[in-house]
Parts: structure tokens; C-alpha cells; sequence
């Protein structure tokens, strides 16, 4: 807990100095998906590391988020700083439903439901083109009106900064659910429904908080999506993006913090950077991603752990929590 | 509280059964367990005992019968109202979360005591963080008292078989039971573990809850910590009475020991 | 009525051929419990074989279907063994992970090796139209649907009457029971992958002489058949038979009086109102456990 | 741990000084699909790119320095298009952007290269409005829809004699624009309007929509599909023993779709603005080379890529340097000779003045039945206001 607070913390510091210390834009621009894919990746972990079942429908929360935003600056013009947490609010009440369904089921049924869920939303957007401009999709979704008159560079750093902002309340968010009595709560049921029942949890709850709060997220990422890439089309709730965040999360490592983040870095730098070997780059990631699944089967923190656990420097940590310390 | 809910029995069981496709698990079963009491549950192997404990804890539904608890109609209701309620069980199978430490299992244990909404999940008041930091003392101080101060930090899936065995009765514990249901707290376990896993119910039961219903094979075990003791075989009710008594009861021998010798 | 007779006709030929391309998985993930994301790749690769076996090759339909058969249960079989085997019994997320990135390979290499045109695949039969009164056909979807027919009677002979077929259900039901009585669940469990595999790819290479076929049509197929395993019921071949017909059906009636733009939606919905109120399946007789 | 996690960072630093200019070449950067469904396309128009690049440097590139081609894959998709632009104009410094193909892409691409003020030129992405956007960098070297609609309708209503027709489309913005911009057309010369129904990219089985254009009554049918779709829809309209005019737009008169859709490609009608065979010096001596370099008769993509690219380095060239604003300015002065007619752009940028062709499939080949030209969109808007 505290050493992954306090990694969150020195990460946060990396961050905040980044755009200051580079210039370059396209490095920024990297820096930021990075950061949309880290609050992607840890709202798509609250339900795959803590309630523990698999969601391959987490775009329909980008999705919506993105729609909503992007619709709410097209139509009503409103600016971003209140499009993107209406985003997210309105992401977690279609999570308030969705939740509702596909939570009484387990397994394969709820990976099959939930895709089901984020492809009905898919094909709607395409298809109601009254209200979503159909597959001609929504462009010229507006930037923040203090950017009118700033240069590319100032642009990218302020959109750094939102995106590094949305991703520490994401964190923040989570950090708060996980180490509560919440996020105990929700890792009790994923562990063992029988004990979490016989200390008096009810299981469906934790679950759907948990969904909701994900639903939440990914909303808010979805509307920062919108008015950074400006341009919004029914490809938001496609299954290549589900692809790419539950790579991140089972890559870093599920059930932690800062596993999301670490997978969110690395895919985005390794597409990114096998660029390079063009045409074989697709199959070069493909075998990379079974590697992972092979070879390193909790992900990254998983394999950090266990390094951790045999390594008695790291110990004091433990000790501070038997005595009881503060959260 | 009034006397007269004090001196009512904690737990009452009436004419409970429970059928499976046709198959008689439990029949017509009746007790009463009192504040205060240690309340053994005996029997051979599939005589009843632990469907008899699922269906007072809500995880079966009985198909007839009553349970109440503190005055209150339990019966049928989920596993997690009745634990609310303050009725806490542990499992047969040993049932702990695996891959979190001695600690965090007990800690999660307390959930009711630190129960809060999501706004204050985000933004902890005072007495959020007061709930907080008193379900982390007790759950160190729980750890401790099942003597388990020494793997405080170990993960659940690196303990020994009698480890795992106090810290199921420490998670339940962690829930503040009124009335603590153990199923065969000591399975697994060797004479010798057994006696101590004794001494420690019997700790508990000054320090932390007055009132045991215990359901357990080790005979020795039963005896030495139960009031009153109820003997099933067949789904049914052999006996019922005081330690020494029931040790007595032909039909008791011939339950046990007369298969024994078949 | 007569559009109304040739909708359901069209619904049932495309139904059929739903159930065929959904075979494979129906023993994968229905019976394994593989949640096999690369279902849809393995369908391409068994028309790409087939394009490159009667094509490149030269080989009739049939010779070319053996050889895609026997290279593709090969192939089938590898990957169980060297990488579903390690993840096995640890939940869906390894499986779904591990066939994801299995898939990715498998376009991207498919493409680099035999690029991104279509691919036609000579089919044994020609396609004229044959008239039943109103409703239009033709030979080679009958053949086609008379295929399917067969293969699915063939699999279900497979698993109903031979050693590996009795193997494989005690396996599927209790793999440690089958174990102690001495079955070599390893292979068991390879042999149905190849056996899925090998139903995944020949569903490709009939269809893809039907239509046609290129390296990135998995994915649609992927979605299309777990729409249908999920209606039919987990592992039941039946099961997958009528879930792909009532898939192929409700496609040609909401295409035919809705609009066949939005055609895909009805499958998914079908599957969230089915999991709602069936949750195992339409017809499963399986209950939920405590 | 945190070694592990700067490591990256480091690296993407490094990698990205190393990258600082030494332009000892002039780099264009073309993003197309080169994996996912489109794939093919995209292929074909990056094709056509490489050989007008090769074409140009055997001549001794532009502004005396060989052109440095950088192709990314932006996947169709409007997120990685952006990704693609980024790091060509970042980290590769190119002096001007081609493609995205898809017109969503396209429209995501557009304001990346407004900001970093890099001249920016489709050569396929045919949504109208992309042009309306005031975006003074990006420029338009193809049809819209509702241009290629004006050009042929005349032609198709002379040609075909058709009195009811339907229309299908991709359930795309290109196929939606399409059938709605020819449905306008034809309406306009007084041609009925059977039915407008869409199926999706990928699909297979078009029998319920057959059964529908069946009873619909048209004489005609009007197709916006591509190759793999097109090709399957077509065979399977004469698997059903439908017997109608079917023409379309799509990349439909290469050898490709012929090979692929056999006889059933038999007499139906094409209308592209490019097809291998169309008359004239210059497009044989571009199926030649073409022909020599890929082994097969370019289409309509591979033409696209290699107009597109000849005319962002002929406006290079005019600019004298790489200043964006000049290059801006050496586009608007465009006059381009093509292998299918000369291009010029309006002052949105909207390319016009180049040929289009009604192709028809007769004995597996293209036959050109007639060909038009794109019009000035501006004239065509003032003879409709008299």
C-alpha cells in the first residue's frame, strides 16, 4: 500500500515535470495517450483485478463518453471542463444499468454479455444518424476556448496536464476504493463469495460500485478523447480498443495500482515504437502479448512482487501495516 | 436491553428440513442455542451437520421449519443479512482469500464495523478514518489472539493447515459475532493441535464471544469446550444434552461406535 | 408471402451456415471452456489453406479439404499443446489474453504472407440458382448446407460413439475423475482443440467458395459464432444448430422488414435478452449455483 | 522498479533526438490502412504512392533532393491516423502529409496538420464536407460524392435508360454518401427512387437484401461497394436470377474484382474517376510502369496514391522550399497532368477538372462506355443559381 502510493507519487512528480523538460511535441503526444490509456486501463482494472470478472464491453463507457462529450460541445456548445465530467457521468448511469444485467452473471457469460453490450452501442452509433451522424461521425469537436491563440507546443503541454490531471483523479479515485473498506469488500467477493457473504457482504454491491466507479472513468477518458483527437466516430466502442486496454491491464498486472499504468506506458511506447518495423510489426505484437501470457502470467507487478517478496530490503513496508499504521 | 431478550435463547431452530431431489438431508430438527453457551453439534459423516449450519446461515433455504435469531425470523434470508445480524460462520472447507496476507484477511473480515459510502470512500471524514484505523487495530490485535502474530504479513496460501484453520475463526471473528458458528474448526488438524486450537476457543470465548455453536468430529475436542451437545445421525436428532450425558446415551454409542465396528 | 417464404429460406441457408462456422467453437469454448478469441482466424486460415491448396496447388476441392483438414488439426493441435495446455484451469482471462494475441499473429502473418486481396476458392459446384416455387437457391449452398449437415452429424458421431469421444465427455466433466481412471486428459484435450480447429477451418474453406474469402475476416466470424454458442447453450452441437438457425432467421426477417443496415444488432441483442432470462443458454438445463 | 519504468522514457528521448533534421532529402508522409479490413485499398493507393516517388526521384526529385516516402499505417481508424500524424510531422519532420484514406481518419488528421501547419492532400476520402471545413492546408486531389453523383447521372440516365432504380450502399459515410448523392441525381432527371438500403462492411450474405430489390421493382440497381463486398453482392444479384442495369462506384473495374467475381461481372457498369484503360499517352506509359512494378493493371486506388503524391511534390517543386505556406500556394496553383485528365483546385481546395469514366465489364474486361469530367464545383453552383 505504501509502496504503491509512493510510486504513484514519484510517477506523478515524472509526470508533472515531463512537458517541461521536452519540447517535442510528438513525444508529448505520446505522453498523452499514454495517460488516456492509464485512466482507460485502471478503469477497466477496477472490474477485472477487483470484482474479478472479465469485461470485454469496457468501450461502451469510453464510447459514451465520448458521444457525450463530443455531442454536448457540437450541440449545445458547452465547454470542455464540463463536458468531460458530464461524460463521465453519463457513462456511469448507462454503468448503473448495464451493471445491473450483466453482473448476476460469471464467467464467459459475462465476457459474452458485456461485448454484446459495447456492440449494440457500436451499432447504434452507426446507425442513428439523427443523432450521431451515423458512420459520417462527429467532427471539429471544440478545444478549450484558452486555446485559441496558444502555439502547438503550449497546446500540447495544457492538454498534458488534463489528461496527467484526469489521470491522478482516476488514480486518486481508485487508490481511495481499493484501500477502503469498499475495495476489501469487492476483493473479498472476487477471492471467495462464501466468506464475503458470511461477514455480512453483499456481494452484488461491491461489484456494481466498482462498475460504476470503471464506467466512470472510462467516461471521463472518453470525453478527454473527444476534444483531444476532436473527431468522434462509432470506432470508439470497437473491439481494438477493448484490445488494447485489457492488454495494458493483464500485461502490467491486474489487481494492482500501478500495473494499468505500467502496461498502459509500455503498449503504447511498444505500438508506437514497432512502427518502425512496419508491416511486421502487428505479428511482432501478437507473439509479444503471448509471451506475456506465457511467461509472466500476473503481469509485470507480478513478477516485480514476487522479486519484492524474496528481497527482505522491501520488508519494513510489511511491518508498518502489522503495527496497525495509518492508511 | 430488556431482561426478557436477554434470557430468551440467542438462536432457536424449529422443525427444520431440508430436502434434496428426495433426498432427506435434515429432518424435523429442533434446538435452542443460549447467550452465552458453547453449543457442540455432533455426528458421523453425513449426518446432517454442516447442511444443518448452511441452512441457519442462509445459504440453503430449508424447505420447512424456523430459525430465529434474537428474536428475529431468519429463516431464508441471505447469507449476507444474517451475518449482519451478528450470526457468523466459518466453512468446512477451509475458506480464506489466497493470495492476501494473514493480515488483510482479517482486516477485510471487519466490513461491518467499516462499512461508508462512496462519497466518503472518496473524501473520509473524521470518523471514517477513526472506523478505519479501529479495524486495522483490531485486526492485529485479533491476529495476535489466535496467535497467528507471527505470520501477520504472510500470505493466506503460504500458512500451514492449522494456520489456516485460526485465521478462518479470526475472519469471522473480525465480523463481531454474536454468535460465532464454527464447522469443523479443527478437521486437518493432529491431536495435538487440537488441544491447543481448545485452549484458544476457550480464550475467545472469555475475551471476545460468549456464544459458540461448534459443529466437530475430534470428540475429546467437543467435550472439553461444549455446554450442551446435540448428536445428529441420519439427518435426524439422536440426542441432546450435557457432555457427559450424551457420552452416555446408548444410541450415541451405537451411532458411532456401532459402525465402527460394521 | 412469398418475401416473407424466401426470407426464412435465406434465413435458414445463412443460419446453417452460422452453425457451421460456429462449430469448432462449440467444442472449444462450449465444451473447453476457451474463451478462443483466434476462433475466427482459424476459420480464415481454413480458407486461405483452401485458396492456397486448390489455387496455388492445383488440387480439386476435395484433395485441397483433406490436406486443409490435416494441416490445420496439425496446427490445432500444436497450439493446445504448447500454449493453451499452460494456461488451462486458471479462468478466462490467460485464455481470452493468449487467443487475442493468438489472432493478432495470425491476420498480420496471414496478410504478410498472402497480402490483402480477396481470395476465390474453386467450389465443386456451380453456383446456378435453383427455384423451389419462390424461394431462389442454388447447388452449391445446398451442397453447402448438406456439408454442414454432415459434419455436424460427424463430430456428434465422433463424441458420441468412439473411445476419444467417450474420453473427451468424461474429461470435459471431471477432468481429475478422468485422470484417475487412467485417461490421458493432455491429448483429450489437445485432440479436441485440433478437432475444433479442423471444424473452424473447413467451415472457411466451404464458405469461402461460396463468397470469398481474405486474411481479416475473422473477426466478424469470432463474434458471429460466440452469438451463436452462447444461444445454443454451451458445448451442445444441437445447441449450436439451432442457435445458429434462429441467429440466421432473425437476421433475414429484421433485414427484410427493419433494415439490413443495422442487421448485426439483433444477434447481440438476442444473446443480452437470452443471458437475461436463460442464463445458461436456451437450452440448457443446467441451474445457478449458490 | 522505477529504472524499469524511465528506461522507455530515456529511450524514447534518444530516439527522438536522433531523429533531429539533416534534410538532406524532402520527406512526405503518407498515412494509409495497411492491416484491418481496408487494408487492400490502402495497399493499392500506397503502391501508387511508391511509384510516383520512384518515378520522381529516377528524375531527379524535387527542389534538386531526392523525396523521402514514409508510410504509416493509421489503420483506418481516426485515433491511430492521428498517432501516424504525429509522429510523421514530429518526429519524422516531413514537409507535407497524403492520405488517411477513410474520410473519419481524414477529418481527425485535418486539424493536426492545421496546427503544425503542414499541407495536407486526400486523394480518396470523398465526404463533402471535408472541404467546407475552412481548414486553408488540406486539399482534396478526388471526387466527392456529390461530384461524381453530378458528373454521371446525365450519362447513366442516357446510357442505361433506367426509370426506377434502388440503391445500396456500404453502411459506411462513403457508401452512405454515395447512394444518397446518386439517389439526388437521378432524381433530379426524374428517375424514381425503388429503395436505399445499406449492409455492412464484411458482410457476406446478401440474400435478404436481394429478396427486397427483387420485389422492389427497379430496372436498375446503383452499388457502393468495394472490391471484397462489391464483388460478393454482385455475384450473388446473379445467383438470385436478378436481371437489372447494375452499375456502381467502388474500386470495381480492376482485374482484381473481375478475376474474383468471374462471370458474374458480366455487363455490369462502373463509374470511377480512374480505370487502366482509359485512352491517352500518359495513362498507358502509368499502367506500364505500374504493370511493370506490381504485376497487375493499377485501379482507381493505386491511381489515387499516385496522382495524390505527384501533385503534392509538383507543388513542392513550385514552392521553391518547404515553407508550408508555399507549398500551400504551389498546391492552389496546381495544373496537373494525369493519367485520367488534368487537376486544379477550387480555393477550398476541392480538386476538380479531371476525368471520370462509366466503365462497363464486357468478355472480363473494362470497356469505357463514356467518359465526363469532374466540374468545377464553383461554376456547376453558379449555372444552378441562374
Amino acid at each position: 500500500m505504501k509502496f504503491e502510493r509512493n510510486t504513484l507519487l514519484v510517477l506523478g512528480l515524472i509526470a508533472l515535470a515531463f512537458p517541461l523538460l521536452v519540447g517535442n511535441q510528438y513525444l508529448l503526444h505520446i505522453g498523452i495517450m499514454v495517460l488516456l490509456y492509464a485512466v482507460l486501463a485502471t478503469s477497466l482494472n477496477l472490474i477485472v483485478g477487483y470484482v474479478g470478472e472479465f469485461s470485454l464491453g469496457h468501450t461502451a463507457f469510453l464510447g459514451l463518453g465520448a458521444y457525450t462529450a463530443a455531442l454536448l460541445s457540437l450541440r449545445l456548445g458547452l465547454p470542455a471542463w464540463a463536458t468531460i465530467p458530464l461524460a463521465g457521468v453519463v457513462s456511469a448511469l448507462f454503468g448503473v444499468v448495464i451493471g445491473a444485467i450483466t453482473l448476476r452473471l460469471r464467467g464467459p457469460y459475462f465476457v459474452i454479455i458485456t461485448l454484446a453490450f459495447a456492440e449494440v452501442l457500436r451499432l447504434i452509433a452507426n446507425n442513428w444518424v439523427d443523432f450521431t451522424n451515423g458512420p459520417m461521425g462527429l467532427s471539429g469537436v471544440a478545444q478549450p476556448a484558452l486555446l485559441a491563440d496558444a502555439s502547438p507546443l503550449m497546446a500540447k503541454r495544457f492538454y498534458f496536464y488534463l489528461a496527467l490531471g484526469l489521470t491522478a483523479v482516476s488514480l486518486y479515485l481508485a487508490y481511495r476504493f481499493v484501500y477502503s473498506n469498499n475495495g476489501r469488500a469487492a476483493v473479498t467477493v472476487r477471492e471467495n463469495r462464501f466468506v464475503a457473504q458470511s461477514v455480512g457482504i453483499r456481494p452484488f454491491v461491491y461489484a456494481m460500485r466498482a462498475f460504476v466507479l470503471g464506467a466512470f472513468l472510462a467516461g471521463l477518458a472518453g470525453g478527454f478523447y473527444a476534444h483531444y483527437i476532436t473527431f468522434v466516430g462509432a470506432n470508439v466502442f470497437g473491439f481494438a480498443f477493448m484490445v488494447s486496454m485489457i492488454i495494458m491491464v493483464l500485461i502490467g498486472g491486474k489487481g494492482t495500482l500501478i500495473g494499468p499504468l505500467l502496461g498502459a506506458l509500455l503498449v503504447t511506447l511498444l505500438t508506437e515504437y514497432l512502427r518502425e518495423l512496419q508491416e511486421l510489426r502487428l505479428s511482432l505484437f501478437g507473439l509479444i502479448v503471448m509471451a506475456v501470457v506465457l511467461f509472466l502470467p500476473n503481469g509485470l507487478m507480478g513478477f516485480l512482487n514476487h522479486r519484492r517478496e524474496r528481497n527482505p530490503s522491501d520488508a519494513a513496508d510489511g511491518a508498518a501495516r502489522a503495527q496497525g499504521g495509518p492508511a | 436491553m430488556n431482561p426478557t431478550q436477554q434470557d430468551a435463547p440467542l438462536l432457536t431452530v424449529e422443525g427444520l428440513s431440508k430436502t434434496f431431489g428426495g433426498i432427506k438431508a435434515v429432518q424435523e430438527i429442533d434446538f435452542q442455542v443460549n447467550r452465552g453457551e458453547v453449543f457442540g453439534l455432533i455426528g458421523p459423516n453425513g449426518a446432517g451437520k454442516t447442511t444443518c449450519f448452511n441452512l441457519i446461515t442462509g445459504f440453503y433455504t430449508p424447505t420447512t421449519g424456523r430459525v430465529t435469531f434474537q428474536g428475529h425470523d431468519i429463516t431464508g434470508q441471505s447469507p449476507y443479512r444474517i451475518a449482519r445480524r451478528g450470526l457468523v460462520r466459518s466453512f468446512q472447507k477451509t475458506n480464506v482469500l489466497k493470495p492476501l496476507t494473514v493480515f488483510e484477511n482479517v482486516l477485510a473480515g471487519h466490513y461491518l464495523s467499516a462499512r461508508q459510502s462512496l462519497l466518503a470512500t472518496f473524501f473520509p471524514t473524521a470518523p471514517v478514518r477513526a472506523a478505519e484505523r479501529d479495524a486495522r487495530d483490531n485486526a492485529a490485535r485479533l491476529v495476535t489472539l489466535l496467535d497467528l502474530g507471527a505470520r501477520m504479513d504472510t500470505p493466506a496460501y503460504r500458512l500451514s493447515c492449522g494456520e489456516l484453520r485460526l485465521l478462518e475463526v479470526a475472519v469471522a471473528l473480525a465480523a463481531r459475532p454474536t454468535l460465532l458458528m464454527l464447522d469443523e474448526p479443527a478437521a486437518g488438524l493432529n491431536s495435538q493441535e487440537a488441544m491447543r486450537f481448545g485452549g484458544i476457543l476457550k480464550r475467545l470465548r472469555r475475551e471476545q464471544v460468549p456464544s459458540i455453536v461448534i459443529v466437530e468430529h475430534n470428540m475429546s475436542l467437543v467435550m472439553d469446550v461444549s455446554d450442551r451437545v446435540m448428536v445428529m445421525d441420519f439427518g435426524r436428532k439422536l440426542a441432546e444434552g450435557k457432555p457427559a450425558e450424551v457420552k452416555s446415551n446408548p444410541q450415541v454409542v451405537e451411532a458411532y461406535l456401532g459402525r465402527a465396528r460394521a | 408471402m412469398d418475401m416473407l417464404l424466401q426470407f426464412v429460406a435465406n434465413g435458414l441457408v445463412s443460419g446453417a451456415f452460422y452453425a457451421l462456422s460456429a462449430l469448432g467453437l462449440t467444442l472449444i469454448f462450449g465444451l473447453m471452456r476457451v474463451v478462443n478469441f483466434a476462433h475466427g482466424e482459424l476459420y480464415m486460415l481454413g480458407g486461405v489453406m483452401g485458396w492456397l491448396a486448390t489455387t496455388v496447388l492445383g488440387l480439386n476441392f476435395f484433395a485441397g479439404l483433406a490436406l486443409t483438414l490435416a494441416v490445420m488439426g496439425a496446427c490445432g493441435w500444436l497450439v493446445d499443446r504448447f500454449l493453451i495446455e499452460r494456461v488451462r484451469d486458471q479462468g478466462e482471462e490467460p485464455s481470452i489474453l493468449l487467443t487475442i494475441g493468438l489472432s493478432i499473429f495470425l491476420t498480420n502473418t496471414a496478410l504478410l504472407l498472402v497480402g490483402t486481396a480477396p481470395l476465390t476458392i474453386e467450389g465443386p459446384l456451380p453456383n446456378k440458382p435453383v427455384f423451389l416455387g419462390p424461394v431462389v437457391l442454388t447447388e452449391l449452398r445446398v451442397f453447402a448446407v448438406a456439408a454442414c449437415a454432415v459434419l455436424i452429424l460427424a463430430a456428434h458421431l465422433v463424441i458420441r460413439h468412439t473411445r476419444l469421444g467417450r474420453a473427451m465427455r468424461a474429461t470435459f466433466q471431471d477432468p481429475m475423475a478422468a485422470r484417475l481412471a487412467g485417461i490421458n486428459t493432455a491429448r483429450v484435450y489437445a485432440s479436441t482443440f485440433a478437432l475444433g480447429t479442423m471444424l473452424a477451418a473447413s467451415a472457411g474453406m466451404l464458405l469461402g467458395s461460396i463468397y470469398s474469402t481474405h486474411v481479416s475476416a475473422g473477426g466478424l466470424v469470432s463474434l458471429k459464432a460466440f452469438v451463436v454458442v452462447i444461444l445454443g447453450g454451451m458445448g451442445s452441437f444441437a445447441g449450436a444448430i439451432v442457435g445458429g438457425l434462429i441467429l440466421g432467421v432473425a437476421e433475414a426477417l429484421w433485414g427484410g422488414y427493419i433494415s439490413t443496415g443495422t442487421v448485426d444488432i439483433i444477434g447481440f441483442i438476442i444473446v443480452i435478452l437470452t443471458l437475461i432470462f436463460k442464463p445458461y443458454g436456451l437450452f440448457s438445463t443446467q441451474v445457478e449455483r449458490a | 522498479m522505477r529504472k524499469l519504468i524511465l528506461a522507455p522514457i530515456m529511450a524514447t528521448a534518444v530516439m527522438a533526438s536522433a531523429a533531429a533534421p539533416a534534410q538532406d532529402t524532402v520527406k512526405i508522409g503518407l498515412i494509409q490502412p495497411l492491416t484491418g479490413s481496408v487494408a487492400y485499398n490502402g495497399t493499392a493507393d500506397a503502391n501508387g504512392a511508391r511509384l510516383a516517388v520512384k518515378e520522381r526521384n529516377a528524375a531527379g526529385g524535387v527542389l534538386g533532393k531526392q523525396v523521402e516516402l514514409i508510410i504509416e499505417d493509421g489503420q483506418c481508424s481516426p485515433a491511430n491516423s492521428v498517432n501516424a500524424a504525429e509522429k510523421l510531422i514530429q518526429r519524422d519532420r516531413v514537409v507535407a502529409l497524403v492520405g488517411a484514406f477513410c474520410s473519419s481518419a481524414t477529418s481527425a488528421v485535418m486539424p493536426v496538420a492545421r496546427k503544425y501547419k503542414t499541407p495536407f492532400l486526400t486523394g480518396v476520402s470523398s465526404e463533402a464536407s471535408l472541404t467546407e471545413k475552412g481548414n486553408p492546408y488540406f486539399f482534396r486531389s478526388a471526387e466527392t460524392d456529390a461530384l461524381l453523383g453530378k458528373a454521371f447521372s446525365r450519362l447513366i440516365v442516357d446510357n442505361l435508360g433506367l426509370k426506377k432504380v434502388a440503391y445500396i450502399g456500404v453502411n459506411d459515410d462513403w457508401g452512405r454518401g454515395s447512394a444518397k448523392a446518386f439517389e439526388q441525381e437521378l432524381s433530379g432527371h426524374g428517375v424514381e427512387t425503388a429503395m436505399i438500403e445499406y449492409f455492412n462492411h464484411g458482410a457476406t450474405d446478401f440474400y435478404t437484401l436481394l429478396t427486397k430489390l427483387r420485389g422492389s421493382g427497379a430496372d436498375g440497381v446503383f452499388v457502393a461497394a468495394e472490391t471484397q463486398d462489391g464483388s460478393t453482392l454482385v455475384k450473388q444479384i446473379k445467383q438470385f436470377g436478378i436481371d437489372m442495369d447494375v452499375f456502381g462506384v467502388g474500386s470495381w473495374a480492376t482485374s482484381d474484382f473481375i478475376k474474383i467475381t468471374g462471370d458474374a461481372a458480366e455487363g455490369i457498369y462502373a463509374a470511377v474517376p480512374y480505370v487502366s484503360n482509359l485512352p491517352g499517352e500518359r495513362n498507358e506509359r502509368f499502367v506500364k510502369d505500374y504493370s511493370a512494378a506490381y504485376d497487375h493493371a493499377p485501379g482507381k486506388y493505386a491511381a489515387a496514391g499516385y496522382n495524390s503524391l505527384n501533385i503534392m511534390m509538383d507543388a513542392i517543386d513550385r514552392a521553391g522550399g518547404t515553407d508550408a505556406s508555399a507549398i500551400v500556394d504551389g498546391l492552389h496553383a496546381t495544373d496537373y497532368e494525369a493519367p485520367n485528365g488534368r487537376y486544379r483546385f477550387t480555393r477550398d481546395g476541392q480538386g476538380y477538372g479531371f476525368d471520370a469514366a462509366l466503365v462497363q465489364i464486357r468478355d472480363g474486361h473494362t470497356d469505357v462506355v463514356a467518359t465526363t469530367r469532374i466540374a468545377d464545383p464553383r461554376a456547376d453552383g453558379a449555372k444552378d443559381g441562374q
